[in-house]
């Protein structure tokens, strides 16, 4: 499916005056500058893809564009007039729309009532909700949302919310949508709709700016395409004379060595996880699973078949109830984070700013909360361990920092991707699960993750890795498990490990995740 | 999904029973029926009328309260608040008595109207142009409030004219319909802030902020508008509240309204809206303002516990009422 | 002798000293009402604002027939109105301390006298202060009450060349009476007399005031007779040798007279004022009640 | 990037000074500075001896109230639980005076510090277990103390017996090397305090919890664990407070801590402390402690307001404290 849609590649010449052009700009934190003298082009129905690695200042850029942040230098131009934008409305009113690269959304409010926030309808002095929600209704399919216009938004799981506020953007005619990365959070189904709606915006004149770390998606779509290293700009060439490889390695700017590292033999041993009858309420039913050390187990599924909730539930974060649980042949009774940890199992969250990090401490705090009792086994806090751990951990997993007193708030995904996976490896777990392992990482981390994922396997632990990028889940597993619906609906093995039977696997019998609910 | 299957979806969850929104319910008849069985006089007319009557005072600010802390805010000034436009009103009722006769009655129910948006807008512009917790800024400004009532009456009272007594009363004792006139009040107050609440675009922004006011920041709202406007609204609601009050005991001291803040606070969060903001049920808070009064009722009717623990009983019920509300609403 | 009379007592909740006498004293009555006439039933119910006064007066008129209400009111004004709802049912009325706005709805009226509990303690400390001096006041909550005895003292000290220093409130709280008098001490290198308008606070002021070991500081007097304090009193202390009776008792004298309206054969109409006589070293012990929590 | 570079990326932000952390203390120096100038006697030894002495209660209470903040809590239940635990306190010594002499004060001082933290505890439960607003449970357990400290005294004092009395005064009144000892014990309290929050385990996962609690869960935090012992831990502060308080007057009250939990929780926002959690400061804390404690001073030490507005005053210099430490902040 997903290969379908990506092969069909259709760049189109676009010249003609820019819609929106930015001249010199630059950005800096205090003393720190994220964004120098980028100078960039955007022209009525292309796309525009913007790629560079972790921190290279992409979001940055789009905030700018956007009006969601003050330029400390530079100029834009919108059809050659002079523009400056105090805030996201005056850009949005100008016809420029950013889709943030994180969930920005009221919780408390329905996916109406957020998609027109600030611009609701309405009749005489009341809000008009019937025709909102039936607008809503009709964006919400475009994007292949299936969430009802009335649900909390609280209540959705994260890949609807990505959809909610993609659908948000297209609500109204625009001259300029900035995706920033998109489909991080998003499935391949929901991928390849969101690429047909690209497409479409394209064909109406729009103007997209595409961010991805998916350089595959980058090749399908792209007119153009513009790198950025280090906030700076790289340069902007036509999509059609760059192939992934070139696009890398502009990013990084060196050459890249393999994406994936090679696959370890067999092992033999006792499974260092057994998990046994483990159904979670609302997510997944009777789950019977094993990981053996020096193995990675890959879990595949389409978004919302229940992986994280089983894997949730097995940490006590949600309630379950489970046939058995044995750590190392250790039988757990009443799993919780903490005794799960104890016994050498560890869970990196999806929702790594909701779950994973404390965005307004620094990295310290972050990196030693899990393992507290670990590093300190008395009541006191080492602080110079502390200090020491962020160091090492900082030249370990190549945290791109400028200073150690940095808010973890502010750290680029990848790089807080980093920070979140040396929190749960302070704890030296045995089996280590990691949901979205890469979720919004550029290929030069991916690459440094799939590595470091490959390291703990080979010293013998055991892993698990959810994940919702195919080749992702092919290049690493030895043995891939496929939910569907709550359910393991096929064991994988060996050569049998393709893209393809995980896709069939996921899909096939039922092709809504509904029916579980209802059953 | 194809746009014949849009067409039909339902509006809304209408019909979906939500049992956490009706927990406050629940709990008011709960305590209706302990009070029948506990004293058989509590089910009278006269009775029931009088604590209906009663409650309008917190299920009036209630409402306001509701808009306040649906915005993630707090007001603790609206007991002094409400002294101070009490005060106000009296004076310029009795200033203007001499003139107008009667009709010094609706002219100083203006001016409290007035005043009492004043004194909202003034907690709501500290708020969001200082950039200050309302916790302090309205604790701040209770302060100020219960001083300058204190300053008005000269740490006595200030009673309205005898002129205007008579003419004035039926406000609170009257009756249409055999409806006393504050339950009236009441019901229109709720039926506004429902209509505000839940109809209107301002409606939506208040939890919209109160949800996450960034979110709200960034789809165009005015963030720092819609919360001053929530203690304006506030303010509006004290001084509604304050023109019922004076029919009923004519008189300002230092001591009118203390700690109703809390009373109020009690009254919202019991209705279901949450400390934190983003959701709010204008219903609930009626809802909880009867049930503080009715709790309080029977406390006085029943014989049952001694003078010096009725707070502790009351503190009791109040946490049991919340503690049943959450298991029934965690279903 | 078979009909049942039914008495309802309204009095302020106990949120400090004084109060927390009435309501001591209001339960004592009613137990003693109680067990000496079966066909009378006494409903004591405290409140803790006028409002909830108000509002209390309203349910024990909704739900009984009320055949006397003993009522200390929490302040004149508010109170009038609902007293004569109350009264318009024919239920006989007993004004406690406050006297009503509207006099003629009571039938029977039982009060102290606050101005005089003021002026009395001032005419004794122009006598001992030789009619010169300088002074500090402490005030109360604001209410009636407080004002009326401010008013009392300070119309007695006009007239004398005593100065009053200062006035500030203290809410009848013995901490921020302490703390107060502890700031005075400060401001002021000389004191002559404290006057701290209850014997609550006064507590707060003696403490505040040894602490300092201020010698200029020769009179230090309260009011309301508090059981301590009468102690002191009794014991001829020399910083404290007077109070002003204000007795919380005053609630169980009403009770009784309203009783025997019913139970005897006694009408008992018109108003009892009771005087605020200095309570001295001589007459001490009639007002000292060792069980009192007050 | 080289290793050399991470070794010499800067350790930490320790020299830097943070304005915003500063802002309690250079209010407080402002204030004191104003105080000077308005009185000469502000700066007398006994005068400023005096303030910073009384601040103590605050300070002690404020310690714990930061903990219960910090984790995102609130707890409007210390005043009244500090009558409480003074009464139960009271008794205890009065009844162990006869067996234990002077002896009794230690023993009644063990009493005091066990039942605190059993309030705390109690505040702590219904918080997590129920999982109800802090502000809707603390606000009823005030109730609940209070209604028990008038049935204790009966509505009127219940004083220390006069035997303890001259033992146990000094540790109100005494002093050593000319510190008072409610100064000496508001320090260790601090300093025990600032150890906890800031230099052990359990000190980190208050803020984690309060910074954001889904995180603290996912990393194993016991969120309502750690919140229940914030709560205990500001019982035990209270005790401490009662400790110091007996010395003074002797004697608990129904008024005795009235009002004290808006006191601190304003010292504790002054100082710093976020009320939505997060971030504590303890220092800040009892900056904010004093800073209450001299404004009331200079306000009865300077002659230029009635006493009717002196809360006014009050309440507009807290406001405008607040507004300068944003602006200072916010550089
Ligand atoms: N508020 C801030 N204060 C200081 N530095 C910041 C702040 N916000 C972002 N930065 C820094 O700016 C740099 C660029 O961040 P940006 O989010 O634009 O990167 P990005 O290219 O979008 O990365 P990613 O692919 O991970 O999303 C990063 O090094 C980041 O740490
Ligand atoms: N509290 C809840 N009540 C009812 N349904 C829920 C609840 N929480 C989650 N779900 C449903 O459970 C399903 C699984 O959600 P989730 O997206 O976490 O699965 P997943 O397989 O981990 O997908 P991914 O990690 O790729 O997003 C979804 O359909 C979601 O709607
Ligand atoms: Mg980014
Ligand atoms: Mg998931």
């Amino acid at each position: 499916m997903k290969q379908a849609a990506i092969d069909t590649k259709d760049v189109r010449a676009t010249s003609g005056p820019p819609v929106l052009r930015a001249e010199g700009l630059s950005k800096s934190y205090g003393p720190i500058t994220v964004l120098t003298d980028v100078t960039l082009d955007i022209r009525a129905g292309e796309v525009h893809a913007i790629i560079g690695e972790n921190g290279a200042g992409k979001s940055t850029l789009m905030k700018l564009l956007s009006g969601h942040a003050a330029p400390s230098g530079g100029t834009m131009k919108m059809a050659g007039a002079q523009v400056a934008f105090s805030d996201a409305v005056q850009a949005e009113d100008a016809g420029i729309v950013l889709v943030h690269q994180e969930i920005l959304l009221a919780p408390d409010l329905s996916v109406a009532q957020n998609l027109f926030l600030g611009r609701e309808l309405s009749r005489f002095f009341a809000v008009d909700d019937k025709r909102m929600n039936r607008r809503t209704a009709e964006v919400l399919a475009r994007v292949g949302c299936t969430a009802r216009p009335w649900s909390r938004v609280g209540d959705l799981p994260l890949a609807q919310r990505q959809l909610v506020q993609i659908a948000r953007a297209l609500l109204d005619d625009r001259k300029v949508i900035i995706l920033d990365e998109p489909t991080a959070m998003l499935a391949n189904d929901e991928v390849d709709a969101l690429l047909d709606i690209v497409r479409s915006l394209r064909a109406q004149g729009v103007a997209v700016l595409y961010i991805s770390h998916r350089l595959e998606e980058v090749e399908a779509l792209a007119d153009r395409v513009t790198v950025l290293r280090d906030g700076k700009m790289i340069g902007t060439w036509p999509a059609a004379d760059l192939d992934q490889r070139q696009m890398a390695e502009l990013m990084v700017g060196r050459e890249l060595s393999m994406l994936y590292p090679p696959k370890r033999e067999p092992v033999e041993a006792e499974p260092a996880l057994m998990v046994e009858d483990l159904s979670v309420d609302h997510g997944a039913i009777r789950g019977t699973f094993s990981v053996k050390p020096g193995e990675v187990l890959g879990i595949g599924g389409m978004i919302g078949a229940g992986r994280t909730e089983m894997m949730e539930g097995l940490m006590g974060l949600r309630p379950a109830q489970a046939g058995a649980v044995r750590v190392n042949g250790k039988t757990i009774n009443k799993p919780d984070v903490g005794t799960m940890m104890a016994a050498g199992v560890v869970y990196l969250t999806e929702d790594r700013k909701g779950k994973g990090l404390l965005l307004n401490e620094g990295l310290g705090p972050n990196l030693i909360l899990q393992a507290l009792d670990m590093i300190n086994p008395g009541l006191r806090l080492d602080r110079k361990k502390e200090l020491a751990a962020t160091r090492e951990t900082v030249k370990e997993y190549d945290i791109r920092i400028r200073s150690l007193s940095i808010q973890a708030g502010q750290l680029s995904g990848g790089n807080q991707q980093k920070l979140l996976l040396a929190k749960v490896m302070q704890a030296n777990p045995s089996v280590v699960i990691i949901d979205e392992p890469t979720r919004g990482i550029d290929i030069g981390n991916k690459s440094q993750i799939y590595r470091f994922i490959d390291d703990l396997v080979r010293a013998g632990k055991a892993c698990i890795v959810i994940s919702s990028e195919l080749p992702e889940l092919v290049g690493l597993s030895d043995r891939v498990l496929v939910m569907r619906a709550g359910r393991f609906a096929a064991e994988l093995t060996g050569t049998d490990i393709t893209e393809q039977n995980v896709v069939y696997a996921a899909a096939s019998s039922g092709n809504d995740t509904k029916g579980r609910k209802r059953a | 999904m194809s746009s014949a299957e849009i067409a039909s979806l339902p509006e809304s969850e209408g019909f979906k029973i939500r049992w956490g929104d009706l927990a406050p319910f629940i709990a008011l008849g709960v305590i209706i029926l302990l009070g029948t069985m506990i004293n058989s006089n509590f089910m009278s007319a006269n009775n029931l009328l009088n604590v209906i009557t009663r409650s309008a005072f917190i299920a009036i600010i209630g409402v306001g309260a509701t808009f306040v802390i649906a915005t993630g805010g707090l007001d603790l000034s609206i007991g002094s608040m409400l002294a101070f436009v009490v005060g106000i009103m009296i004076m310029a009722m009795n200033a203007l008595a001499p003139a107008l006769g009667p009709w010094a009655i609706p002219a100083g129910a203006v001016v409290a109207l007035v005043v009492g948006s004043l004194c909202g807008l003034l907690n709501g512009l500290i708020v969001t142009v200082g950039r200050i917790e309302p916790f302090i800024v309205t604790l701040g400004t209770m302060g100020i409030f219960r001083a300058l009532i204190t300053y008005m009456t000269d740490g006595g009272s200030l009673s309205i004219d005898r002129s205007l007594r008579s003419a004035y009363r039926p406000l609170y004792f009257g009756d249409f319909l055999g409806v006393p006139y504050p339950v009236i009040i009441t019901l229109v107050i709720a039926l506004l802030g429902a209509f505000i609440l839940y109809r209107t675009k301002y409606g939506r922004r208040v939890t919209a902020v109160g949800s996450n006011s960034d979110v709200a920041r960034f789809s165009g709202v005015h963030v720092g508008g819609v919360r001053t406007m929530a203690f304006v609204i506030q303010g509006f609601c004290v001084a509604v509240a304050a023109i019922c009050y004076v029919p009923r005991l004519g008189a300002a001291t230092p001591t009118t309204g203390q700690l109703w803040e809390l009373q109020v606070i009690t009254a919202v969060v019991i209705g279901g809206t949450l400390l934190r903001g983003g959701k709010a049920h204008i219903w609930g808070t009626v809802a909880g303002a009867l049930i503080l009064e009715v709790i309080a009722n029977v406390m006085v009717l029943s014989d049952m516990v001694s003078e010096y623990l009725v707070a502790a009983v009351q503190g009791a019920i109040i946490i049991i009422a919340m503690l049943a509300h959450r298991f029934t609403s965690s279903r | 002798q078979d009909k049942q009379f039914t008495i309802a007592v309204s009095i302020p909740a106990a949120t400090h000293g004084w109060t927390g006498g009435v309501v001591y004293h209001a339960q004592e009555a009613e137990k003693q009402l109680e067990a000496a006439y079966p066909n009378i039933d006494v409903i004591v119910s405290t409140a803790s604002s006028a409002t909830a006064q108000v509002s209390s007066l309203e349910d024990l008129s909704a739900t009984n027939e009320l055949d006397a209400l003993v009522i200390l009111p929490f302040t004149s004004e508010e109170l009038t109105g609902p007293v004569e709802q109350v009264a318009s049912n024919g239920t006989f009325i007993t004004v406690v301390d406050r006297g009503l706005a509207d006099p003629s709805i009571q039938d029977l009226y039982v009060a102290g006298d606050n101005i005089a509990v003021g002026a009395n303690t001032a005419q004794w400390l122009v006598e001992k202060l030789g009619g010169e001096g300088e002074i500090v006041v402490l005030r109360g909550i604001p209410t009636v009450i407080d004002d009326e005895r401010i008013q009392g003292f300070t119309e007695v000290i006009d007239q004398s060349d005593i100065k009053i220093l200062d006035i500030q409130y203290a809410n009848w709280n013995q901490d921020e009476a302490f703390t107060l008098m502890q700031d005075y001490l400060g401001k002021y290198p000389n004191i002559d007399a404290v006057w701290a308008n209850d014997d609550d606070m006064l507590l707060g002021v003696i403490e505040a005031v040894d602490q300092a070991e201020r010698e200029d500081v020769q009179y230090m007097l309260g009011g309301n007779g508090m059981k301590q304090v009468i102690e002191m009193v009794k014991a001829g202390d020399e910083r404290t040798p007077i109070s002003t009776p204000y007795p919380p008792s005053m609630i169980a004298s009403a009770m009784f007279m309203t009783a025997a309206q019913f139970a005897g054969q006694a009408p008992m109409r018109g108003s009892f004022k009771l005087d605020a006589p200095l309570i001295t070293p001589q007459n001490a012990d009639q007002f000292y009640f060792p069980d009192s929590p007050f």
